[in-house]
């Protein structure tokens, strides 16, 4: 296995599109060495984006904030401006595992993994993040809900890399919120995972993203679930209704964390107390 | 020499205080060594091959190409490890489940194992190691397993204790049954029945280091094995025999030891290491990952319990019955038997029959966990008495008083306790401030009991007391939680000397006589025994040493406060001599000075413990939340309150944890799908409230100090006490553990729709 | 000899059933004995692992221990833990 | 060893320098080729925490983080908490509290908790446990941990009033 530690998105990008063997790429490495270690992968090339430094980074910027692709959840957790902005992600990004995980796991990771059940990912997603790749020949961006096309697929050509996340400046009266459940209080992957994000206006839902995860092939934007509260005040009629629009999307399979039953019934479940959440920090009355 | 190991009063110095342990500077730093911390010259890594499939025949085991691989040094299979049981059927299916014989009888089940100069190189050549099966139908679930039409997995097996005897083999090994009275009359007295059944899933004693050993073997038949065990004389004589080596010729030694719980009572990997490093000339180091923990060492069993019990309205228990049947994975055990023996063992219930049904599945064989067997049948039993008293209308823990045994009472396996701890630990309960304690919203509170029965057995115990009187206490039983600072204190307690004067140490096979496995709480109960006898037998010595010094007759030296006390009208007038000064005076007044102490300590007292429990169910989830618990325990009497203590909250945080999700998941292919600790999910810091606990002190007859074992009992109660305060919080009745949140929203939603 | 009866854990079938016998013992030893003429088939329920409870306490393994008179004596199956 | 790399590193304040192969964990390196065994393995997975070290003062499983990832890096060990013959107040604590039985796990949570405590002098109970949900201890019940960590912060926080 070849280790290398390129300084630029682009180098990495061409040592991936050099590499005929199975090629990899390494930020946070808490999925990757798992797999190494249970023999689900045998490298010939690990890229280490962690010596990029745009990678590294945190910017705040007119649009919103570029978090580098090697950015550890727990340094999301330590800045202020994007916590206050957008605390469902943050708070999304901080359930992946206990603080020893935090100290590696990564936005990008998570997404690349392509986990139906990441929990970052449905944040990411009500949130409209959007992933920056680059290529050998070309970047481009391309929205967090299109990055995962399947479980352990993405859009990624063999080439390509994230180097960034972006996430814009909510607007005025926005709020977000991610749940998700599990059986313990900590340390387990999600059964079920929802992420709402909406703007209000004169205290009404005037536009709203809901997103679940675990609950399908790949997390999933489900338009339904926020046209079910755009309009309202989130009164009890419009939380049964996303509720049930939540339940509808769900398509997840049976297996060892969840029968179909079960997180078909919790997605509707989790929809409305993160739908509060997210009212409440956009500034409205419960 | 028999000693007199009957209770005597006594007020302590050292006993019941709480002092530092002497292994807790080594345990903080880093320094001390587990199984997986050592290494040695020219050490090699093994690796082993395991079956991917629950039950297949092995038609071919190809090695050539893995052989040919530069590194690899040895390969084994079952061919390299003959039969040398003489019939011993137990020895024959531990020797037959370290490695597969002609068959693998579970996803996990050891086929081939390889030593390497490095991991790599092992890892690699398991790879090239061609195995060919032929698959065969499997059974993983009790229940369908004593179906006639369930693939049998030992064609010669045949049920014992049926009568008349079965021409067919099943996967039925033995049908036990115990009690005593006329439940048929019981029943018929009763007001009311009620009748339950209750399946509890396998689950593992997940202690966090996994198996891991150093084995080496000479070409002239000596050999060393460092491992991680809860006995290592047991292992040395298991593996002496599988291995055909001589008792004398292996010396054991004992590492540190990263949690065993019943789960390191048994061997698996090391004569698998014995085996390689014989082959190669090399030693072995052979460590489990945790993979390997969960699929191929011994879990507890699944279970499926049936329970009837009648009671009249004054709340006297008329009659029970339970049917149990647990499985003991791929090769017979006897936990059945042991759920039959302590089902019914905390009450006194005249007319009561237990049967118990031992059957083999496909699945890793069972292995000793925590008060073996008892957690399942408390379940079930601790569950219905408190459905019975809902429906007499009387309270949960006066029913349970109303029915307590005490001494005198026959247990349900025979004999009549002695004197026990039960009814205090009820009593302690009833009166607690956590009975007092408010219920929130979706809050409840359930109790329940337990019993486990604690054991003793051969212990061997020196005490060497040095120039500088300090002593070296060298114990055969492992000290797996605190047993080195309790085994010090009475040592100390004894000599009459400063507990930080006494250095405890576990001794390697070579060094001290035969100790049976620390398992069975019987670890400080029998080395401090032999400690106390050991420490007696010294101060004889430490008395005949005074006697020479001072020149008088041995008949006038006392031992007083770790001093020798001249009396008599002849010399009363002698200034005492310490054990410090006798001590350095040794080599002239006969050399070193030094108790032994052989026993086969019985009379191990039972252990008994009541637990209190609030939870809080989230009535859209079904997700449970333990808010707030308290153990009540007796202990005997509490030699290290803190290690006892201990023992008290990590036994009720594993029960707690098998209550709400510790579970083992096969899949339809018959394979483990959880083998590992992201979905095994025992209870991590944020799941758990502080614990309270209460120790009780009524005394063993049996021992000096009156020290009844510890360590188990408190498993026993925690699943009937969170089944019952899920009962309160939400009115429903939960049979299968784990209490998973998918199980109680289901048990909500039959509420609801009922 | 001390004469005592001797009752089974009813999980032990020997002889007619689990109905306590009479026999002649001063220890663990000799009780042994005196069953196993009895019934040779006890033999593989000691294989398998017996203990001994005199007046409710458990004895395991030590053979030599003295048998009171008058004594509730009981044979069990030998108990293990974790 | 195939295709082995020098890293040259800093573990708990010494320089030092092992070869390891690329594809193995510095838990490995640390363990078999630094001999700090104080680094335990209880999973390699990242589940149990026995393996928690700092790199570059960021807690971490060492299973999870490549040997090779430790070049020019700090890495700090359970054998680095006792300074000057001393022990740090929460390697005192653990065992003023019996807050260990086995103490296979006891590594892991000293380091984490020194994580935990330099990052917030101050825990509540609720923290401490959600910090420490990482380590997974199967003896105590966490009880007399989270206790141990609540005794050592507060001694922390009075000796840096002083």
């Amino acid at each position: 296995m070849r280790y290398e530690k390129p300084a630029s998105a682009k180098e990495a990008a061409g040592l991936l599109a050099k590499e005929k063997g199975a090629a990899f790429l390494l930020a946070g490495g808490t999925d990757l060495l798992v797999k190494l270690k249970m023999g689900m992968v045998e490298p010939d090339l690990v890229v280490d984006i962690k010596h990029i430094a745009k990678a590294n980074e945190i910017q705040t910027t007119a649009k919103g904030f570029n978090i580098g692709a090697a950015v550890p959840g727990a340094r999301l957790t330590d800045h202020k401006a994007l916590k206050k902005a957008w605390p469902g992600v943050v708070e999304a990004a901080n359930l992946i595992g206990s603080d020893q995980i935090q100290g590696r796991c990564t936005l990008a990771g998570n997404l690349c993994n392509a986990s139906p059940a990441a929990d970052s990912v449905p944040a990411m997603i009500a949130a409209g993040a959007k992933a920056v790749i680059v290529g050998a020949k070309k970047r481009r961006t391309v929205p967090v809900e299109k990055v995962a096309i399947g479980p352990g697929q993405t859009c990624l050509g063999s080439d390509e890399l994230i180097e960034s996340i972006t996430l814009p400046k909510p607007g005025p009266r926005t709020g977000d919120a991610y749940l998700r459940f599990i059986p313990r209080t900590e340390m387990d992957i999600a059964v079920v995972g929802v992420a709402v994000c909406v703007t209000l206006e004169r205290g009404r839902v005037k536009s709203a993203r809901v997103a679940l995860g675990a609950v399908a092939p790949t997390a999933v934007l489900v338009p339904a679930a926020a046209r079910a509260i755009v309009g309202t005040s989130l009164d009890d009629e419009a939380l049964e209704k996303l509720s049930r629009a939540c339940s509808a999307a769900c398509n997840p399979i049976d297996d060892k964390r969840g029968t179909v039953e079960y997180r078909t019934r919790l997605a509707g479940v989790l929809a409305k107390r993160a739908a509060k959440i997210a009212f409440l920090r956009a500034g409205g009355n419960s | 020499m028999t000693h007199d190991n009957s209770y005597v009063e006594k007020d302590y110095k050292v006993v019941g205080s709480r002092v530092k342990r002497p292994d807790g500077v080594d345990k903080v730093t880093g320094k001390a060594r587990y199984g997986a911390d050592v290494s040695a010259p020219g050490g090699l890594v093994g690796r082993v091959l395991r079956s991917p499939h629950p039950h297949a025949q092995i038609l071919k085991i190809n090695t050539a190409k893995a052989e040919k691989l530069p590194g690899v040094k040895a390969i084994i299979t079952s061919a390299d490890l003959p039969d040398l049981t003489d019939g011993d059927q137990g020895m024959a299916h531990i020797l037959e489940n370290c490695m597969a014989r002609g068959r693998a009888l579970y996803d996990g089940h050891a086929v081939a194992a390889v030593a390497a100069v490095d991991e790599q190189t092992a890892a690699k050549a398991l790879k090239l190691i061609d195995v060919k099966y032929k698959k065969l139908p499997h059974v993983t679930d009790v229940d369908e397993a004593m179906q006639p039409d369930a693939p049998v997995l030992h064609e010669n097996m045949f049920t014992r204790g049926v009568e008349p005897a079965p021409t067919k083999p099943s996967n039925i090994s033995a049908r036990t049954q115990m009690g005593y009275g006329d439940v048929d009359a019981g029943f018929a007295e009763a007001d009311v029945i009620v009748e339950r059944s209750y399946k509890t899933e396998q689950t593992h004693q997940g202690y966090i280091e996994p198996h891991a050993c150093l084995a080496s073997v000479n070409p002239d038949g000596t050999a060393e094995l460092w491992v991680t065990t809860q006995g290592h004389f047991t292992f040395r004589n298991v593996c002496s025999k599988l291995l055909g080596l001589e008792i004398a010729k292996l010396k054991v030694t004992s590492s540190e030891i990263g949690g065993g719980f019943g789960g390191k009572t048994h061997v698996w990997a090391e004569p698998v290491a014995l085996a390689l490093s014989r082959k190669a000339n090399r030693p072995v180091k052979l460590v489990m990952s945790r993979d390997e923990v969960f699929r191929a060492s011994g879990p507890t069993s699944s279970t499926s319990i049936d329970i009837k019990m009648g009671a009249r309205k004054d709340g006297t228990i008329t009659a029970a019955v339970a049917e149990m049947r647990y499985q003991g994975g791929a090769f017979p055990g006897t936990w059945a038997m042991l759920g039959c023996m302590t089902a019914f063992a905390c009450y006194s219930i005249k007319n009561n029959r237990s049967i118990g049904w031992d059957v083999v599945v496909n699945r890793p064989k069972v292995a000793a966990y925590r008060a073996p067997s008892a957690p399942m049948a408390a379940f079930a039993v601790e569950s219905t008495i408190d459905v019975i008293a809902k429906e007499i209308g009387m309270s949960a823990i006066d029913v349970r008083l109303k029915n307590v045994a005490r001494e005198g009472t026959q247990a349900p396996y025979g004999p009549t306790y002695g004197p026990i701890g039960i009814e205090n630990t009820l009593e302690a309960v009833k009166s607690h401030p956590h009975m007092r304690a408010k219920l929130k919203k979706n809050q409840g509170r359930g109790v329940a009991c337990g019993f486990w029965f604690n054991i003793g057995g051969q212990t061997c115990v020196d005490l060497n007391i040095g120039i500088d009187g300090t002593v070296n206490l060298n114990v055969g039983t492992v000290d797996v939680g605190g047993a080195r600072s309790s085994m010090a204190m009475i040592a100390a307690e004894e000599l009459g000397i400063a507990y930080d004067d006494v250095k405890a140490n576990i001794g390697d096979t070579a060094s001290l006589g035969h100790n049976d496995t620390t398992e069975g709480s019987r670890g400080t109960f029998s080395s401090g025994m032999a400690t106390i006898f050991a420490a007696r037998d010294a101060i004889g010595v430490l008395k005949q040493r005074a006697a020479t010094m001072w020149g008088i007759p041995l008949d006038d030296v006392e031992w007083q406060g770790g001093e020798a006390i001249a009396t008599g009208d002849m010399h009363s007038n002698l200034p005492a001599l310490t054990l410090k000064e006798i001590a350095a005076k040794s080599g002239r007044t006969g050399g070193p000075i030094a108790g032994h102490n052989e026993v086969v300590a019985d009379g191990a007292g039972m252990g008994f413990a009541s637990h209190i429990c609030d939870v809080e169910v989230d009535p859209e989830t079904g997700r449970s939340q333990i808010v707030r618990y308290t153990v009540v325990q007796d202990a005997g009497k509490a030699i290290h309150p803190d290690y006892v203590e201990g023992q008290f909250q990590g036994a009720a945080a594993q029960g707690i944890g098998w209550a709400l999700n510790e579970e083992y998941i096969y899949g339809d292919d018959g394979r483990l799908q959880n083998a590992g600790f992201l979905d095994y999910r025992i209870p991590v810091c944020s799941d758990m409230p502080f614990i309270d606990t209460k120790i009780l002190e009524v005394p063993n007859p049996n021992h000096p100090y009156g020290i009844r074992g510890v360590g188990e009992t408190s498993i026993v109660p925690p699943l009937g006490a969170v089944g019952n305060a899920i009962a309160d919080a939400t009115g429903v009745r939960m049979t299968h553990a784990p209490m998973s949140p998918p199980r109680v929203l289901s048990a909500l939603d039959a509420r609801d729709a009922g | 000899m001390l004469g005592m009866q001797v009752s089974f854990s009813s999980m032990f079938r020997v002889g007619d059933g689990p109905e306590p016998i009479n026999v002649q013992a001063a220890s663990i030893e000799e009780l042994m004995q005196a069953l196993l003429l009895r019934y040779p088939d006890l033999q593989t329920h000691i294989d398998q692992g017996v203990a001994v409870s005199i007046n409710g306490q458990i004895f395991r393994d030590d053979w030599t221990v003295a048998i009171p008179a008058d004594a509730e004596v009981y044979l069990i199956p030998r108990i293990e833990g974790g | 060893m195939s295709n082995a790399t020098l890293v040259s590193t800093v573990v708990n304040g010494d320089a030092v320098q092992f070869a390891c192969p690329t594809d193995e964990s510095l838990m490995t390196a640390l363990r078999d080729r630094v001999g700090l065994t104080g680094v335990k393995e209880g999973c390699g997975t990242g589940d149990c925490g026995a393996c928690s070290v700092t790199l570059d003062d960021q807690l971490v499983c060492s299973c999870l983080v490549l040997g090779v990832e430790a070049e020019g890096r700090n890495v700090g060990t359970v054998e680095g908490l006792a300074q000057d013959g001393q022990l740090h107040p929460l390697q005192e604590k653990f065992i003023e509290h019996a807050a260990l039985q086995c103490g296979i796990c006891t590594p892991g949570f000293l380091v984490a908790a020194k994580a935990l405590l330099e990052r917030n002098p101050n825990p509540d109970e609720t923290e401490i446990r959600y910090a420490l949900a990482g380590n997974l201890c199967r003896c105590t019940g966490y009880d007399k941990i989270v206790r141990a960590v609540q005794a050592a912060a507060k001694d922390m926080r009075k000796a840096k009033r002083r």
